[in-house]
């Protein structure tokens, strides 16, 4: 075999483990003869994925919590678009804002990128190497408080500080 | 209730019929690709109203699969065909 | 009862006027978003003649896989590419 | 009817209203960008409620899990393809439509 050294985190194998057999359990309702494929197809796949993907650390609990702020506030993001796709003189004032990011490079950028793509008025549209090109929708109403406030509740759930870009302790890790 | 679904059902196919629309103005490239993308969102919703509706939960899987092969389409059509090509870059 | 009817004659309809808009298109970009549509209103159609399996076939095959086949192959016809120029004066023409 | 018909039913109905919004945006809005804002979130929103209407209805668990990892599913690739989209239209130099 090669001579790669691989470091095992143990916990990101046990917590892909659960997560992939829950993933194995929904698809097949349940069913218990689905087991006889499903375990190796659960085992292959953590396997796969720890081979693809390097363990990243999250703060479970930081994530919850993030969960009902974001389901509101994308909730909102859908009132607001209807309001103005109904709205006969179309309430907008589109523009491209830049903002300087301070979170770690990897996976923190693209799942703000995404989560951004998907709250009210913001579009991510170009993800750079320190800076994240927003489109919005109506430039006329203020985007930083809420952008910062994303940028801090994802740097919260990688247990990343926005000062310096080291993270990836592996203790709680997926 | 099955009846209520099937009206939510219809209704959702007619706002996708009225998405067609957008498709054949185009303009550009994306925007027919940003249709169909809806359309499949729309599919998945009109699925899973009809999997209540005809009380037949397998019918879930197909919008499952829907969910599953609508980024492929939409990744297909950005990386391949409307990609930036450098040939591109110096005629402009 | 008069629902289903209603679902089936926009379904059919639907299903005709996509395949023919397909075939008569001139721009074979549009003719393959609308070949996508037509398979998802296919695999639709086939929900409501009650066969799932054949819906999950076409779902794949016809809206996923051949769509994707398809724009690939576009790409290597390379229509796009005199068409580009075109695309960026149609984008700023809204304005 | 039950409470949880009742909720269902006005799950439902929003979220219908949500997927209209969505296609009047795509339809009125002037170019791709503040197109991809009524896609990403108007479709999102509108499928996030007929999923949880449904999911009061599930008859098990397992229903429900699928139900929410179908929307799971969506969120995450319609929000990717839109971030794609966006990128590549900004990158062959369609200019955001302004005001």
């Amino acid at each position: 075999m090669t001579s790669v050294k691989i470091k095992i985190c143990w916990s990101s194998i046990i917590s892909r483990l659960g997560l992939f057999a829950l993933i194995w359990w929904i698809l097949t309702d349940g069913a218990a003869p689905s087991w006889w494929i499903g375990v190796p197809a659960v085992l292959l796949a953590v396997i796969t994925s720890a081979a693809l993907i390097p363990p990243v650390s999250l703060v479970w609990y930081e994530f919850l919590r993030f969960v009902p702020f974001f389901l509101v506030r994308s909730l909102t993001g859908g009132v607001d678009v209807a309001w103005r796709a109904f709205h006969p003189g179309m309430a907008i004032a589109p523009d491209l804002i830049t903002y300087p990011l301070r979170l770690p490079p990897g996976l923190p950028r693209v799942f703000m990128a995404n989560t951004v793509s998907l709250l009210p008025g913001t579009l991510s549209v170009e993800l750079g190497s320190n800076f994240l090109q927003v489109h919005v929708l109506d430039a006329r109403k203020e985007f930083l408080p809420e952008l910062e406030k994303v940028e801090q509740g994802v740097a919260r759930i990688f247990g990343a500080s926005l000062k310096d870009s080291k993270g990836g302790e592996c203790n709680a890790a997926i | 209730m099955a009846v209520f679904y099937s009206g939510v059902a219809l209704f959702l196919l007619l706002t996708l019929v009225a998405g067609l629309w957008r498709v054949l103005q185009g303009p550009t490239p994306a925007d027919r690709m940003l249709a169909a993308q809806l359309f499949g969102t729309t599919a998945v919703a009109c699925l899973l109203l009809l999997a209540q509706a005809f009380g037949r939960p397998h019918l879930r899987d197909v919008a499952l699969v829907f969910a599953l092969l609508a980024a492929v389409t939409a990744v297909a059509f950005v990386r391949r065909t409307w990609t930036v090509r450098e040939e591109d870059d110096a005629a402009d | 009862m008069v629902l289903q009817w209603l679902f089936d004659g926009v379904l059919v309809l639907t299903l005709l006027w996509l395949a023919w808009r397909a075939l008569r298109s001139p721009d074979l970009f549009t003719a393959i978003v609308l070949f996508i549509a037509f398979g998802l209103v296919m695999a639709l159609a086939w929900v409501r003649l009650q066969a799932p399996d054949v819906a999950l076939a076409e779902a794949a095959i016809g809206a996923g896989l051949t769509g994707a086949l398809l724009l690939a192959a576009l790409a290597r016809l390379n229509v796009l590419a005199d068409s580009t120029n075109d695309d960026q004066t149609a984008g700023t023409e809204n304005e | 009817m039950q409470l949880t018909d009742f909720l269902t039913l006005l799950l439902l109905l929003a979220g219908a209203g949500f997927f209209l919004a969505g296609t009047v945006g795509l339809l009125r809005f002037p170019d791709v960008y503040t197109r991809l804002h009524a896609l990403t979130k108007a479709d999102n929103v509108g499928l996030g409620l007929v999923v949880a209407g449904l999911v009061l209805q599930a008859e098990s668990w397992a229903a429900m899990g699928k139900l929410l990892l179908i929307w799971l599913l969506v969120l995450l690739a319609s929000a990717s393809v839109a971030h794609l989209v966006a990128r590549t239209a900004l990158q062959k130099g369609i200019r955001p439509w302004k005001r």
